[in-house]
């Protein structure tokens, strides 16, 4: 157990203080160029939420999750990653991540527009579908770890998860059996303090998630998810010992929930706005943007026009997916089977007109 | 009489016997503090304390697991699944523990519980939350399932299901919880499981259906009652037990039937009413025994959705065909 | 050609497709230094090495969830649940993740995979170990179900599973792993899914089963025919995807058909298979289609095994109930 | 977590040394009096092993695990409950401790030889049936539990379960719920290194199982599982701590299986001779045998006598299930509802030949 970081059971990990100044001594590996591509992403991610939000009460997007709150635990984590050979496997909150391997806004405003088209990963673009059924994409994350191993790839998997999530049976066995077969794997768990309206000590006992690591022989850390720096460089670290391989690391990212759970989620009836109040002051984007202005990489003027610029790519993107023909019925069996069933495809014919 | 939707009268029968029996205790996913994601346990855990309405983990083989135990001590719980689709995640709870407990122990462990579960499509819902999985509980021997159609008989089954010393999967069509609307008693009143419901009679074909798809069968018996058809509709209440004399009798009136319902085509319930209605009705059928389910593909993204689930249209055209063989 | 059993036949599928392509991958419980508990993949790990036939973890969700992962490597995971009953643990990965992920993705993961089962009763196993659960399995959609019934068909149809691009569970009769012996060719061969097999010709009645209940089924026909009846047996081999034409043609020749199988009789795969044959050859049928299936009770102890799982008596019964229909 | 004992995550606490004698300055809470009462009860599984094995080669029994190996673990445990409030959840290798509780030898008989009878525990014998579906039982402990707790009553239970059984959603489910509710459980892992074939190192990567507690909020412990004093010592606070609210205990015991996993299992596929015959020396009979004959409780004859008496009372146990009736077609239909549904009544009566 030596080899493995020590786990911080109730503090976790600051190296980008809430007012924007870097710990005594910490250089983060993010240069200038990937810091700002960072606070672009965290930009986006805000813009996406608004406008996605706006959408769907006009009716023309479904339910959709916002990532408000949780730029920093998905952008720093994600920044860790080489889109090139390593994978991202979402739960449904992790929208930047999932941009930065090359998925897109408008293949996201289909995937929101019940459009089966959204939620395709081009060729190239190392995500595996957005998942619904909580927990189930963990133990998906560590058996595609183990085979791009087994393939002689030395890419590595990270797989996002919430704080709900974690109670799942699927979540034991999948860190288990990382650990049993040092898979390639780094856990990123987001503790946004709440599961839908269950907070976070209805939810577990534990004094951290990042202490159920040692019960399984690998590495655990807890950092605060609303700083990039802290989330950026465990997650770094867990890469490079799953590319080494050293095996599987479980991290926990405490952030905060700052809206709703979903478009139809109303949090005043279980949310103290109080409490809400008090997180808001940890937002990550508001800490991020304190460090680039007194760095002097951004201001107010720069990040106006960059948000303006955001905006704009959201708005041609949901042009160009509401400027597509909508799915007709042979959407209901595209890609069901590859060899299909003759009375699925007879079914098909039916409902398509074709001749079966 | 007051007009209740679903929802209100599911709430309502779970507040009474609350009320009634304090060994019923009320456990799943946002239950208490938020009142249930459809608002099914709105109030209840602000007027029976956090004891008696008690959010859980985010689990559901634990939520089920943990009610077979709070069942051998003697309390009767109430496990929410906060979709049917999630009792996936359970299934070896329920088919293998719940339905089985009673005959493991030889009797000495029965199992009073009844397991809500929303389901159903045409609302937009994300992936894997519509799915109409009632088949595969049917077929889990020990398990009793509850499918009612109206406001009164999900306060009168629900109330039944609560009394009965045998486990009830009571489904709830979350399409309905609001859409559905009716007269319900507010006093004490149970609908006896097994025995089905006449909506109305037809000389000529008679649809069998359950849960929110009664209300599609009813809408299409009226267009074809302009087409000058003369179509019954039977509401099942419940999968297990199954009404065969129920099914015999309509069918024997018509001599011809459909089944319809939101689960896909191919081993779904229809499947088995198909079964029953020729054993127990075969010299009386005049034509094959329609089908009208959805395909046989996974529950699709909302944009055709509404291709999937069954539609008036859809159960209208299976009707003339059943007519005309 | 060499007589197999049907454990050595698909050891030997195995065998040939570990062989032919390297991304076929096994993974179990037991499966490696133990070469499985009932022996299916003895010495496959000497030969194929530990990364090939993997031991795995006493986890059923995550050795099939594992082999989505692996799956989407590029890889063709052959995850074995030690026994179908297990399944249930890992429900909500096969229904709701294998049999999906190629419809979520869009066509981007097809989830080329054979999860292989053993069932079926009649050897005194423990609880659990022997349920028949295909039903579930058949009722969800993205899914194949094969269920060979003769070492050859074990051996060509689990050849052919293997290079099928879709999920395949593949049901192995436990009680046939060593009672089923045929004639297996040693080459290269498969056996299409879908396509039934004629196991014997009847004019008077037709047996559809498929599996252990093949070798019943045949029994009981010859049993008949010594009592003047002809009785054809038809093998489904696979329940998705499903032989209708067979069905219709074989109901067609006899006009009388009888469905067989060891699972409980409601909601079980028969059921479909009388609404099948009732859809395509109801102008054919001179009686009620009969069903023989165990009761609806869970799966029992030992001592009384034998008269839950169908006997050849309970199919005799049920041919003269038809017959005199 | 202070208040929470602390874990050892790689040496098992040992009390009673293999060579017979007491760690320094520990006193057990097992006077002479219970101290043969427990010996009796190991020496009774060794006599119920050895006549069920033999009695499964004549094929007049079913599959049977016997506990050969594991006394120690069971009978520490259990004679730790207090069998009038207290309850036993059993895996299926636990015999001794349901027999403490009240369950009969004649019962276990009727369960081997697959009579459904022989899973019914009696009024006031507070035990849940064999469980077969490995780590099903676990939430049933905890919602036990929780119930006893929640009708006012200050009984504990002890749930048995496998290091095979731990690898499973539901153990982690259970686990994590129990700390939530700080549910009177006392979590006996009984880590016996192998799940049939599996060796422990193949189950999980953990240093321990008891390093999980930590993970779930709960006290966790890792004694030597062939040390009566220990596992009991353990257990013991174990069931205080739960008897007083304050929560529940994880209790890895390590022990070996000595046996073949069931009746039908061949170890010699997999079982290192080597490593057995070194296992062996920490037989938890032998052990003890060695503490009771320095302390002058016991000596060969005694032994002799009393192993004689049990295997007849086994015997007797044997003749008294075998003289009952076998079970007829109705035992397929009793019990499975208390309203049954009218098929299945019809069912019944087919088969049963009874009018319907
Ligand atoms: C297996 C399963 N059970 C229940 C749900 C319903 N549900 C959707 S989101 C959610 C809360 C998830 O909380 P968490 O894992 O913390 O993720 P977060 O929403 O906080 O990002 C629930 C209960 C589901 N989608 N899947
Ligand atoms: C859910 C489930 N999966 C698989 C099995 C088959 N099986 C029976 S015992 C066993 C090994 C159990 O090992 P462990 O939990 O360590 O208990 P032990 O036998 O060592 O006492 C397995 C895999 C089962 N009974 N239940
Ligand atoms: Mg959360
Ligand atoms: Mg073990």
């Amino acid at each position: 157990m030596s080899t493995l970081p020590a786990i911080g059971t109730d503090e976790p990990r600051c190296l980008l203080a809430p007012d924007g100044t870097v710990a005594e001594g910490h250089v983060t590996a993010l240069d200038d160029a990937a810091l700002l591509d960072a606070w672009r992403a965290m930009l986006q991610s805000r813009a996406i939420d608004e406008r996605f939000f706006s959408l769907q009460r006009q009716g023309r997007l479904g339910t959709f999750s916002p990532v408000n709150g949780e730029e920093a635990a998905v952008v720093g984590s994600a920044w860790a990653l080489d889109p090139a050979r390593d994978w991202v496997v979402p739960q449904y909150r992790e929208l930047p991540a999932m941009l930065r391997q090359g998925y897109t806004v408008t293949r996201a405003v289909q995937y929101f527009t019940g459009n089966p088209a959204g939620n395709f990963m081009a060729p190239g673009v190392n995500v595996l579908p957005y998942q619904i059924s909580l927990a189930a994409q963990i133990p998906h994350a560590v058996g595609l770890a183990w085979g791009l191993r087994h393939q002689g790839s030395d890419g590595v998997v990270c797989v996002y998860f919430g704080d709900g999530a974690s109670s799942e049976g699927d979540a034991h066995e999948a860190l288990n059996l990382a650990g049993v077969r040092r898979a390639p794997v780094v856990f990123l768990l987001k503790n946004n303090g709440w599961a839908i309206s269950t907070p976070v000590h209805r939810q577990t006992a534990a004094p951290s998630f990042a202490a159920r690591a040692a019960g399984y022989g690998m590495a655990g850390e807890l950092v605060d998810g609303n700083d990039l720096f802290a989330v950026h460089d465990a997650c770094t670290r867990a890469v490079t010992r799953a590319r080494a391989g050293e095996g599987p690391t479980l991290i926990e990212a405490r952030t905060y929930r700052m809206g709703p759970h979903n478009t139809s989620d109303d949090p005043t009836r279980y949310v103290d706005p109080e409490e809400l109040e008090a997180r808001r002051a940890g937002d990550p984007v508001a800490r991020l943007r304190r460090h680039l202005q007194a760095k002097g990489l951004v201001d107010d003027a720069s990040e106006e026009v960059l948000t303006a610029a955001l905006t704009a790519e959201v708005d041609a993107a949901v042009a160009e997916a509401e400027a597509g023909a909508p799915p007709g019925p042979e959407a209901m069996f595209d890609h069901v089977y590859a060899r299909p069933p003759q009375r699925m495809a007879g079914q098909r014919a039916a409902a398509t007109g074709e001749a079966g | 009489m007051a007009v209740m939707t679903m929802v209100e009268a599911i709430r309502s029968a779970l507040a009474a016997e609350l009320e009634r029996d304090e060994r019923v205790l009320l456990l799943g996913q946002d239950i208490g503090v938020n009142g249930g994601v459809f608002r099914a346990t709105e109030g209840l855990q602000e007027r029976f304390g956090a004891e008696r309405v008690v959010d859980m983990p985010l689990a559901e083989a634990v939520i089920v697991g943990s009610a077979v135990g709070l069942a051998c001590s003697g309390l009767v719980p109430v496990p929410e699944l906060q979709f049917l689709g999630f009792g996936s995640q359970a299934f070896h709870q329920i088919e293998g523990q719940v339905a089985r407990m009673r005959f493991r122990s030889h009797g000495r462990y029965g199992m009073p519980m009844v397991i809500r579960a929303p389901f159903g499509g045409n609302v937009r819902t994300p992936e894997l939350h519509s799915d109409a999985h009632e088949a595969k509980y049917a077929g889990s021997p020990g398990l009793k399932v509850a499918m009612p159609a109206t406001a009164r008989d999900a306060k009168g089954m629900l109330t039944e299901a609560l009394r009965d010393p045998d486990p009830v999967l009571f489904c709830e069509p979350l399409r309905g919880y609001r859409l559905i609307k009716d007269e319900v008693p507010e006093e004490d009143f149970t609908v006896p499981l097994g025995r089905a419901r006449t909506v109305r009679e037809g000389d000529d074909l008679v649809i069998v259906a359950y849960s929110a798809a009664v209300v599609i069968a009813e809408k299409a018996a009226e267009r074809a009652a302009a087409e000058g058809y003369s179509v019954g509709v039977l509401d099942l209440r419940s999968l297990v037990p199954l009404d065969a004399d129920a099914l015999r009798e309509a069918v024997a009136r018509s001599g011809r039937a459909l089944v319809l319902h939101e689960a896909p085509l191919t081993a779904g319930f229809g499947a088995e009413l198909v079964a029953t209605i020729q054993e127990e009705a075969f010299w009386s059928l005049e034509a094959p025994i329609g089908r009208v389910a959805a395909y046989d593909t996974p529950y699709p993204p909302g944009s055709v959705e509404d291709l999937y689930v069954p539609s008036v249209e859809r159960v209208l055209a299976a009707i003339r065909t059943v007519l005309e063989a």
